[in-house]
């Protein structure tokens, strides 16, 4: 618990409380806003090699600019809100859905020295506060007074909601070998190399060789939850670009549209981040104590987590779109039981261990 | 049982292998062209825009004998031709390319590339290949008008100078017929009437058919 | 007036208006929507009494389970489009008796709260974390209520996948007359 | 017919007894403006949650008078606006067209434009396939396949653009012969061509064709049997995706079509890859062999296109036709394309009419996507490739 508060003690022993609360809150939407840049240009960028185009390439050298260009394009657009709409719900939604996806980056421990909220149950906190997403999208899709919109967001929530069940399940299997929810912890066990990170068992010696293909099931299924929950493709029917038109917020424009795909990509940060800690050491470094200073551990959070965005990002211009039966199918029959089976697994590692 | 789990590794497979397609082709080289940098007029080999693309009419006066088959042939009416006859009195006896004496001039030639659809009727129509498609592709522009393209030589007062000239052969054709006419009447008070009085007529109503051209 | 009162009143002005919101809002989106931030000031005082546990399932249960359903409710049974979603008038009587009702419950409420005995000896130690605690008296002491509960949600999901079962029973041996008349091709004007 | 259509489709659908729930309907407009309706189609759909009870659909946002505009033109100037008619495969629409002028007027073109017409056609085709299966793996929701295969597409404009002029309308047929001789390099492009299509095709099968979730999309949905593709005189690979072995090109050959050897894909039940025969991955499995044959086509057409002769010199300098009435049909890319043809011995058609494929087609759209969801329905949509420009005319 020390150890989380660490910064804020130094910075609020210079300045007072609410300072300090205020600087720690930033640290995580600095991250989150540079992050959205990044990861906006390496979407472009990525779908173009894959589609034998060179993507932008105008804005700046080899089009750096170009998400910088974007954002100054969404900032002056005109803010439409439609006559029909419900103007309060229609206006709150963006921030609702950021707010979810802000508020799940409060926990995420960046390196062993710094987290902006050491809270011990994190991986419940994260769980929890993803249901924001929800509401966010029936509200936007709702208030929108479009029949898109709000079958988009029907389906946004059937999925979301589902997805929650295979998605705790994973988390709950770690967390039982684990002995604890506090993110930071999980990552600590995790030290000492990449064979003690938990989709290879855990740290646990070689007797542990039998939970392996378990675990490595229980991250696949991990993964695709993560994809369902961030409505990315495969499983972006809330979207559904060739059937919704843009799904439940078709009716967004400027600002609030940019809050919307602010929060989509913080999103898919969140969940990437998820799955560094609870499958692949967290901020620990692969090689043992090797770079493995509180500022190294930084670089190795945000590496391992860049690399599952860019995974998300190659499958989603790799696939096509599944049918929303069909993504419940895949929920409720193939996820679910396969975590159950992996979580028994899990579960009887952690009690061995 | 079997069978479920046949499916779910076939699904995860064939993903798998759609991966693997994507990720070969991440590394190939572009296909594209960045494209103001690389003219396709300037691309090399079969990348580059054949001569005999049909593209922007351009129209060749000198070889043009104002025929107005192009008028005739296209089928947007996209083509207005306005010609006027060269007057002999008119001091300027210019030439076609091959050398042939000019019957009309080109007092107006409009091309409306707003209508223009391309088709290439007009060159094939065309007799002495005057008209053709130029690989000149960039013709966009702000203001519609600017899509009508004028390719007569001849600015406004040219045209009514063109005119003028011609309206003053006519009415000295007229006079002289005129004057014509007097002297066959005086001569047909001599002699015999009736052959001499078609012609006169003939003469006037060629000279009607002028002035009206001219008016239009 | 340190922080952590500031903090307090913020959430209490939060539950206090959104929950005023919540009831007097004519509109029964809005109001669910209300209501979504009554539950989360909620969540923010549970987290200040360091029951952070209670206050993570409060937001985890109530916002992320119950209220979706509430809107969910809402939005399914009522007419979607073309008719509004608002509560119909009230009459005069049904204002008194409503008042009347929440006089004597705030009577109730008050007389309560000033005749019961408060513990107000201080925690000497935070604890670490509750989550551990409940996790040991849901499985020892609690054992039975949580088993009961467990097999209360498993009959009510099974019920749950029963109902939705049930229209694919029916459409086995459905009557294809009434199926073929609904596929004809209609010509509307 | 309806209740023929209730039997045998069976099997994915997805058949609710609407008397058991009074749920209310919603009435969703998909189009004029949506992404997927491949051009300006209005749906007007009525959904029971997501599952399709009713559709209209409402054509005639593309509408141009097609048909009285011709009646105004002379028999060259009709050309272009045939190209105009299915955009997609402009040589296609212009053969049938040419051959009734040709047959009314009794031009006899010769062998060489003959075979020259054919491989057009056939470029023509795989083009427009292309862009079918790749907009058809848009529909469901997969862009890359897209870009891949208009890479390859690129490769037919550019041949067809050098034999013609231009990329995508092309005027390049008349009657008596093609409007330009062939360029020196004809045969080497297309041979390049055809192995670059043969290579995309087979990553295509990888990435897209055979992918799980684009079959589960596509399997066993929008069901069209074989008695009611008939019954709708559905024609091209939305009949043989069904079952019926008809095809123009084989049944009736037309220019020089019977010297080349090549199969006509069809998915007959029983027979089977994937799915079953009549639905959404068989349609578009017969495009997918289709652009197999053509490449076939094109490789025999190399050998027998005579080097010398002339392909302009048939053309009449005045055309002249008689006084009389013709139907000519050809296999367009999406079936079964005719003029019919009446002339009154003046330069310009008295009546020209055509039987548009993309609009006969698209009929069977109401009755084959009643219960399925609407994400099928797009799907449906896609599969049946239509071009609004030939539907609404």
């Amino acid at each position: 618990m020390e150890n989380h508060q660490f910064l804020f003690n130094f910075i609020s022993e210079y300045t007072g409380d609410i300072l300090a609360g205020v600087l720690i809150a930033i640290i995580p939407l600095a991250l989150l806003l540079v992050y959205a840049l990044v990861a906006i240009y390496g979407e472009l960028k990525i779908a173009s090699f894959i589609q034998l185009k060179l993507g932008p390439m105008r804005t700046g050298k080899w089009g750096l600019l170009q998400p910088v260009a974007e954002v100054f394009k969404l900032l002056q657009k005109e803010d439409i809100t439609p006559d029909g709409a419900d103007k309060p719900l229609f206006n709150l939604a963006p921030f609702i859905i950021f707010l979810g996806c802000y508020a799940a980056l409060s926990v995420l421990p960046l390196s062993s020295h710094f987290a902006p909220s050491g809270l011990n149950i994190g991986l419940f906190f994260i769980i929890a506060i993803s249901s924001l997403a929800v509401l966010g999208i029936v509200m936007g899709g709702w208030a929108s007074n479009n029949k898109y919109s709000l079958i988009g967001a029907m389906r946004s929530v059937s999925q979301i909601i589902s997805y929650e069940i295979p998605a705790a399940m994973c988390i709950l299997g770690v967390a039982s070998m684990a002995h604890s929810l506090d993110m930071n912890v999980i990552s600590a066990q995790q030290q000492g190399g990449f064979w003690n990170w938990y989709v290879l068992g855990g740290p646990a010696g070689i007797s542990k060789i039998w939970l392996i293909p378990f675990t490595v099931v229980m991250f696949i299924v991990y993964f695709v939850t993560s994809l369902a929950e961030t409505n990315r493709t495969p499983f972006d029917v809330p979207e559904g670009e060739s059937e919704l038109v843009a799904g439940y917020h078709t009716e967004y424009s400027g600002m609030k549209f940019a809050f919307f795909y602010l929060a989509e990509y913080g999103n898919m940060f969140v969940v990437s981040a998820i799955m560094t800690v609870i499958f692949f050491g967290g901020w620990s470094s692969p090689f043992g104590d090797f770079l493995n200073s509180p500022i190294w551990q930084i670089f190795w959070f945000i590496a391992k987590s860049m690399f599952f965005v860019g995974l998300q990002i190659w499958l989603r211009w790799t696939l096509p779109r599944t049918r929303v039966d069909q993504l419940m199918y895949l929920c409720w029959k193939i996820l679910l039981p396969l975590s159950m089976v992996c979580f028994l697994a899990m579960a009887l590692g952690g009690m061995l261990y | 049982m079997i069978n479920y789990l046949k499916n779910i590794i076939k699904g995860f497979s064939t993903i798998l292998v759609g991966m693997k397609v994507t990720f070969i082709n991440l590394f190939r080289p572009n296909v594209t062209v960045q494209y103001p940098n690389v003219h396709p007029l300037v691309r090399a080999g079969s990348d580059k825009m054949p001569d005999n693309a049909r593209n922007k009419l351009n129209v060749i006066i000198p070889k043009c004998t104002g025929c107005k088959s192009c008028e005739k042939a296209c089928p947007v009416n996209c083509i207005t031709i306005e010609t006027t006859k060269v007057a002999s009195i008119d001091t300027e006896k210019p030439l076609m390319e091959d050398g042939k004496k000019r019957v009309f001039w080109l007092s107006q030639f409009d091309i409306d590339f707003a209508k223009c659809c391309f088709c290439g009727l007009c060159t094939i129509a065309c007799p002495t290949s005057a008209i053709v498609h130029s690989t000149d592709f960039e013709y966009s522009c702000y203001d519609r008008n600017e899509l009508l393209v004028h390719f007569s030589p001849f600015n406004k007062e040219q045209v009514a100078e063109k005119k003028r000239i011609l309206a003053e052969e006519v009415k000295q054709k007229a006079e002289k017929a005129l004057a014509d006419k007097q002297a066959a009447e005086k001569a047909a008070q001599e002699q015999n009437i009736t052959d001499s009085k078609i012609k006169s007529s003939d003469d006037q109503t060629s000279a009607n058919q002028n002035i009206q051209n001219n008016s239009n | 007036m340190n922080l952590e009162a500031v903090i307090f009143y913020l959430f209490a002005l939060i539950i206090v208006a959104s929950g005023g919101l919540v009831v007097l809002s004519k509109n029964i989106m809005h109001a669910a929507f209300a209501l979504m931030f009554t539950l989360f000031g909620l969540a923010g005082f549970y987290a200040m009494l360091l029951s952070d546990f209670l206050a993570v399932s409060q937001i985890m249960i109530y916002v992320g389970g119950i209220l979706v359903l509430i809107i969910f409710g809402v939005m399914l049974t009522s007419k979607i489009t073309g008719v509004e979603l608002k509560t119909g008038p009230i009459g005069k009587v049904n204002y008194l008796f409503g008042a009347a009702i929440s006089v004597i419950i705030a009577c109730g409420l008050s007389l309560l709260f000033t005749n019961s005995k408060w513990i107000e000896k201080p925690v000497d130690k935070i604890p670490d974390s509750s989550i551990n605690a409940i996790g040991y008296s849901l499985l020892t002491e609690y054992i039975l209520v949580f088993e009961v509960a467990a097999v209360l949600l498993l009959i009510a999901l099974i019920g749950a996948a029963l109902i939705a079962h049930k229209d694919q029973i029916i459409d086995s041996d459905a009557s294809s007359n009434e199926i073929s008349t609904n596929n004809d091709i209609k010509i509307k004007e | 017919m309806e209740n023929n259509l209730e039997n045998t489709t069976n099997n994915n659908k997805i058949n609710i007894e609407y008397s058991q729930f009074d749920s209310e309907r919603m009435r969703l407009n998909a189009g004029p403006q949506h992404p997927s309706t491949h051009g300006v189609l209005r749906l007007e759909v009525e959904l029971d949650g997501e599952i399709v009870t009713d559709i209209i659909p409402h054509l005639g946002y593309l509408h141009r008078c097609f048909e009285k505009h011709c009646e105004n033109s002379n028999y060259n100037q009709i050309v272009p606006f045939v190209d105009r008619l299915d955009y997609v495969s402009a040589i296609n629409n212009e053969f049938p067209y040419v051959m009734a002028v040709e047959k009314l007027a009794g031009i006899e073109v010769s062998e060489k434009v003959q075979i020259l017409r054919a491989m057009c056609a056939e470029i023509n085709r795989i083009a427009n396939h292309l862009l079918a299966i790749s907009a058809f793996g848009l529909d469901s929701g997969a862009f890359t396949p897209l870009l891949f295969l208009f890479r390859e597409r690129e490769f037919a404009l550019g041949i067809l653009e050098k034999l013609s002029g231009a990329r995508l309308l092309y005027n390049y047929f008349c009657p008596g012969g093609v409007r330009y001789e062939i360029y020196s390099d004809f045969k080497k492009d297309v041979k390049v061509f055809i192995d670059s299509v043969r290579l995309a095709m087979k990553e295509m099968e990888d990435l897209l064709i055979f992918n799980d979730i684009f079959i589960k999309r596509t399997e066993k949905i929008g069901l069209l049997p074989k008695e009611v593709a008939i019954n709708f005189a559905c024609s091209g690979p939305v009949a043989r995706g069904s079952g019926i072995n008809f095809d123009i090109r084989k049944s009736a050959p037309y220019s020089s079509y019977d010297k080349f050897d090549f199969d006509i894909p069809v998915v007959e039940p029983g027979k089977e890859v994937v799915g079953v025969s009549g639905d959404c991955w068989s349609r578009n499995w017969v495009r997918v062999k289709e652009i197999e044959e053509s490449c076939k086509i094109l490789e025999q057409g190399i050998t027998l296109l005579p080097d010398e002769g002339s392909v302009t010199d048939g053309i009449p300098k005045k055309l002249k036709v008689p006084a009389g009435e013709v139907y000519c049909k050809a296999e367009n890319t999406k079936g079964e394309l005719g003029f019919y043809l009446v002339s009154n011995g003046s330069d310009k058609p008295e009546r020209v009419r055509a039987r548009a494929t993309s609009f006969v087609n698209l009929a069977i759209l109401p009755s084959i996507s009643k219960g399925y969801m609407f994400a099928d329905l797009i799907m449906i949509l896609g599969s049946i490739d239509i071009v609004l420009g030939e539907v609404d005319r």
